[in-house]
């Protein structure tokens, strides 16, 4: 097998996403003494982009699908996928990571699972935590949830479906106002203003 | 959202969890059973969802390091070291090279003792307390080690963002070699215990199989994945840390036996073997450990700053005793916190493999399949009631109040005797 | 039987039944001490069965809300009822009076007696109403079913020895403690008895529901399974014919095996109280060997068999051991 | 057949245990009479196994050199810290600290500290023992 560049890894991914291309960078960071580096390919793509975009990485090297990661940026939701590929030889790793920005009005995104199952469990929690519908997914029931966590509350999400106040309870700080702490000195009562 | 609709199976239907002997952290399993048979399985994790990185994002960098360290019980620095990472390569700190060889070194350690915790369970899963003793009163050596090295015995607070914060200094190496010499006596005995006991070779062998093209579709990390036959090891695939300057082999059943089966005797080979490879690793770094200093930025006040005015984003990984640990964090300028942070715990990726391993085997083998993935889930304060068909959540306040209102009835019951 | 005989019988069975709890909680405090010490641990103190059966005495006792309370209520005193039976019917050191009802029984009524605390567990469990508790009753009737083959075997091995001799009542338990069996054969023989003996170890496990064997109760996969809804007094039950068994157990493979005493090895002319003191003290002393050999060191050395696994090991293995060792002991005869 | 365990458990038997005894061999039937016993020199106590030299225990706070500056509220992960505003000084809630030493790090008078104090169990967590003030 030969092995791709970053850059030619981000060059034929950039022409599988065709129109749906957005942007790319390539990134590297070296650890230890010997500076030895770990490299990173940043694709930034459309929704319609995102399976041929996979089909064409599955075709370099079948990908370990690591997560899915999320932002939410306002008005939109960024999904981050983040695959490896060149796994099992040692040091020439290439971290991919797709990402699909969608917008809140119409948060629907294609499932991979089809192409790579053990995507499945990060599907599902996308689904319940941040709203989104992974369209065909195999399983689409709860996963990390309780089963009485209501309906429409999406916990990573930052706008009104997110957490409510009220949902939120400070444990920290549950009984500390009730505390009667005699030996506290009192504030320095300040001079009283004169003339 | 969608749901679907489970098929009413022949046999019969069989929860196990979400608290039960077998399952040292909740999480449910529901199985259809012919007999002792398992016709099909599936699972309910989040009996202990915890909301972390809900609270991560109402954190300073920082802050989060902590916090990020405490979502394992047992791996007290695998996910603090893959968020730093992260963070570190968004402000582009460089890590001196000494704090680089000293995290590698607390996570061999702590490899050495989550491997040794879990062949513990796994051995009492199977019935054998003996070797369950035995590993952990191996373990207790290792304890000590980190205890001796970092002030704690889990979690460690030896990391910082841009370094380390607590060095190892010469006069410990001594120390820490009178262990690893322990250790090369204790992995002998192990894997004669473990390896060629006949009733455990009955109970593991050809048991629970995941095959090599399951696990590279279902994308397994871990000791889970290599005894598969998958060769996936951060360290290697991904230089960074200390064991960027080392040579680091996958380590594989075959090493041992010469063959992959995928079985769970395979999977305690595979994590018997790191803990020999971990005490080999820890050797190699202390002896090539440079001189230096170990902070990027040693003010935490300059550090906030700096951090402050970073943007961008960044993942940041470690081989977690249970595999590949991975965070993505993205800050941006002029915030304090981080505006999303993703961590996938190992477990996360290995959650789906139970399904084909459970499947067709007995109920007997139930625990040590559940425990062979090393499951870290985690522990929370509700319980879920079902009474009169319907569900609800019991808090921690309602239990006290039940369990207070028992004690009393028990109470008045004895003396009214 | 006299009206007599029948009140002093039964004074003699209450007497007996209380120094057998007694006895087996305190051989589950050694057995426990001993695994622990085994396994580098200090452990609990000796009396610590003792404390959990006062404690289990006054603790609530909770019967499910589907389970059928009659028999899930009456399976603990018939299992230890049972338990205390069998022990009335063997012979313990030659101490004159016991067993008590000797003469009214013999070999195969113990091994059928034996079976009765067994499928009073499982009728308990499967009144329990609980799927765990159903699982373990199915399982119990499976390991029951299994270690019947070698138990047998072994039995019938002894009988046939004593009837080819022409001995009378070859099924006798007093025949076989008035003439311990080693001296009755020849080496072949004595291979044959070696391997009944090994079985016997090892159907004692079966028999205790302990580790390898104790796929009933599998606290790790089913939660406890026959007793997994038992609570309070109806455990506390259980626990003590469980108890009770063990001496039961042991006392019968030290009855077979090991019928000697000590005042007739050193020909000590004593008085017979003294006599039978000595004989008691010795005969504990075997009972705690044999527990010590087939139960303490067999439960912590191995790891727990899966089901099938148990029908494997007392059919094919020791099912084949014990034939063979009755094969040796009949073919001894002819040398 | 092979069970290699078997010769470790039997030469375990001669052996000391491994565990590390509990300070009174049994649950005493009350702990404040055993105490009193010690204290008469009647009983003994098991000696505990030393603590470790970096050990992380409970805080020490030396108010006098505190400037309220509150940078040690701003690092800790577990809100442990709170802050008097009426007269510039932090306090510190044991039962909610996690050890981390963060504060120690930031504080620019040098006046937190980790002792090697960890007996830190109560029944309250507003017990007074684990409210650090000075």
């Amino acid at each position: 097998m030969k092995l791709l560049t970053p850059q030619e890894i981000a060059d034929t991914l950039q022409a599988a996403a065709g129109a749906g291309f957005i942007s790319a960078r390539c990134t590297e960071w070296a650890e230890g003494a010997k500076g030895r580096k770990s490299r990173q390919v940043w694709l930034h793509i459309t929704r319609e982009a995102l399976l041929p975009t996979l089909r064409r990485l599955a075709d370099i090297h079948y990908p370990h699908v690591s997560v899915i990661a999320h932002a939410d940026t306002g008005a939109q939701v960024d999904l981050m996928y983040h695959f490896y590929i060149y796994w099992g030889i040692p040091r020439e790793e290439i971290l991919v990571t797709l990402t699909i920005s969608l917008d809140k009005s119409d948060l629907r995104t294609p499932t991979i699972t089809g192409i790579i199952p053990g995507a499945l469990t990060s599907e599902r929690e996308k689904q319940e935590m941040l709203g989104i519908e992974v369209v065909d997914i195999p399983d689409g029931r709860r996963l990390f949830l309780p089963e009485d966590f209501p309906e429409g509350v999406y916990p990573w999400r930052k706008d009104e479906t997110g957490i409510p106040p009220d949902m939120v309870k400070e444990l920290w700080a549950t009984g500390r106002d009730s505390l009667q702490l005699d030996d506290t000195p009192p504030a320095p009562t300040p001079e009283p203003p004169t003339a | 959202m969608k749901t679907i609709e489970v098929k009413k199976p022949s046999g019969y239907f069989t929860q196990i969890g979400p608290a039960h002997p077998a399952l040292k952290e909740p999480v449910m399993f529901n199985l259809d059973v012919e007999g002792e048979r398992i016709i099909k399985a599936d699972f309910a994790p989040g009996m202990s969802h915890r909301g972390i990185e809900w609270m991560g994002l109402r954190r300073n960098c920082i802050q989060v390091i902590y916090l990020a360290e405490r979502i394992c019980g047992i791996c007290g620095i695998t996910h603090s070291i893959s968020f730093v990472r992260a963070v570190e390569q968004i402000a582009q700190i460089q890590v001196p090279v000494r704090a680089h060889y000293i995290r590698s070194i607390v996570g061999e350690l702590e490899r050495i003792h989550s491997h040794l915790l879990w062949a513990g369970v796994a051995a009492h899963e199977l019935g054998f307390d003996s070797a369950f003793y035995l590993a952990w009163r191996v373990r207790e050596n290792v304890m000590d080690l980190v205890e001796y090295l970092t002030g704690n015995r889990v979690h460690y607070a030896m990391i910082q963002i841009g370094g380390v914060r607590r060095d190892i200094t010469r006069e410990q190496f001594p120390r820490i070699e009178e262990s690893m010499k322990f250790f090369d006596n204790a992995y002998d005995q192990l894997a004669r215990v473990f390896l060629d006991d006949t009733t455990v070779q009955m109970r593991c062998r050809d048991c629970g199989v995941l095959t090599y093209e399951e696990a590279r579709q279902l994308c397994p990390v871990g000791p889970t994945a290599r005894a598969s036959g998958i060769k996936k090891d951060v360290r290697v695939d991904h230089p960074y840390a200390g064991y960027a300057d080392l040579d680091i082999e996958y380590m594989t059943p075959d090493r041992l036996t010469g063959e992959v089966r995928g079985d769970v005797y395979d999977r305690i080979v595979v994590r018997l073997l790191e803990v020999k490879q971990s005490i080999a690793l820890v050797r190699q770094l202390l002896e090539q450990m440079p001189d230096g200093p170990l902070l990027a930025i040693p003010k935490p006040a300059v550090l906030l700053a700096k951090l402050k005015g970073a943007a961008g984003e960044a993942v940041g990984r470690h081989e977690a005793p249970r595999g590949e640990v991975m965070h993505y964090v993205r800050l941006e300028a002029g915030k304090d916190e981080p505006v999303s942070w993703k961590v996938k715990a190992s477990s996360y990726s290995n959650y789906l493999s139970w399904i084909p391993m459970m499947e067709g085997e007995q109920i007997a083998d139930i625990p040590i399949i559940a425990a062979s993935i090393d499951p870290c889930i985690s522990c929370t304060d509700r319980v879920a009631l079902v009474q009169d068909g319907n569900r609800r959540v019991l808090t921690k306040a309602e239990l006290h109040r039940l369990s207070v209102e028992k004690t009393r009835r028990i109470q008045a019951s004895l003396s009214a005797r | 039987m006299s009206v007599n005989e029948i009140l002093l019988a039964a004074g003699g069975a209450l007497i007996m039944a209380f120094f057998s709890m007694v006895g087996g909680l305190w051989f589950a405090g050694i057995d426990r001490v001993l695994a622990a010490r085994m396994q580098a641990r200090i452990g609990p103190p000796v009396r610590q069965p003792f404390l959990d059966i006062a404690k289990l005495m006054i603790k609530q006792n909770v019967v499910p809300a589907n389970a059928i309370p009659w028999l899930f209520n009456g399976a603990p005193v018939v299992a230890l009822a049972s338990a205390v039976t069998i022990l009335l019917y063997i012979p313990m050191a030659g101490i004159p009076g016991l067993p008590i009802l000797q003469g009214h029984g013999d070999l195969v009524l113990i091994m059928y007696l034996l079976i009765l605390p067994a499928l009073a567990m499982v009728a308990g469990g499967l009144a329990a109403g609980s799927p765990y508790a159903t699982i373990g009753a199915q399982r119990e009737m499976v390991t029951m079913i299994a270690y019947e083959l070698p138990l047998a075997a072994t039995i019938i091995a002894f009988a046939w020895k004593f009837a080819s001799l022409g001995i009378e009542h070859p099924f006798s338990l007093a025949t076989v403690a008035a003439q311990p069996v080693w001296t009755l054969v020849g080496p072949v023989g004595f291979m044959g008895l070696l391997l009944l003996l090994v079985t016997m170890l090892l159907v004692v496990p079966g028999e205790l529901g302990r580790i390898p064997f104790d796929a009933p109760e599998a606290e790790t996969e089913i939660a406890g399974g026959l007793l997994v809804e038992y609570s309070g007094r109806n455990l506390a039950l259980f626990t003590l014919s469980l108890a009770v068994k063990t001496i039961v157990v042991t006392s019968l493979i030290v009855g077979l095996f090991f019928p000697w005493n000590l005042t007739d090895i050193l020909a000590v002319a004593c008085c017979a109280t003294t006599a039978a003191m000595i004989n008691l003290a010795f005969f504990i002393l075997k009972l705690l060997v044999v527990m010590f050999f087939s139960v303490t060191l067999v439960r912590i050395s191995v790891a727990r068999f899966r089901i099938n696994q148990v029908v494997d090991v007392y059919w094919k293995i020791l099912g084949v051991l014990a034939l063979l060792g009755m094969f040796l002991v009949m073919a001894d005869a002819l040398f | 057949m092979t069970f290699p365990i078997v010769p470790d458990l039997l030469s375990s038997l001669f052996k000391k245990p491994n565990t590390n005894p509990f300070p009174a061999p049994q649950l005493p039937p009350t702990v404040t009479g055993l105490l009193d016993e010690v204290n008469q020199g009647k009983a003994e106590l098991n000696p505990p196994v030393p603590a470790p030299e970096r050990l992380r225990g409970k805080m020490t706070y030396n108010r006098e050199t505190c400037i309220g500056c509150n940078l040690c509220i701003k690092v800790c992960p577990a809100h442990a810290i709170e802050a008097i505003p009426a007269v510039k000084k932090v306090r510190f809630y044991v039962s909610q600290c996690i050890q981390c030493g963060q504060c120690t790090e930031i504080c620019p008078k040098q006046c937190l500290a980790l002792s090697g104090e960890f007996l830190n169990a109560s029944h309250d967590r507003y017990d007074r023992s684990l409210i650090v003030e000075r």
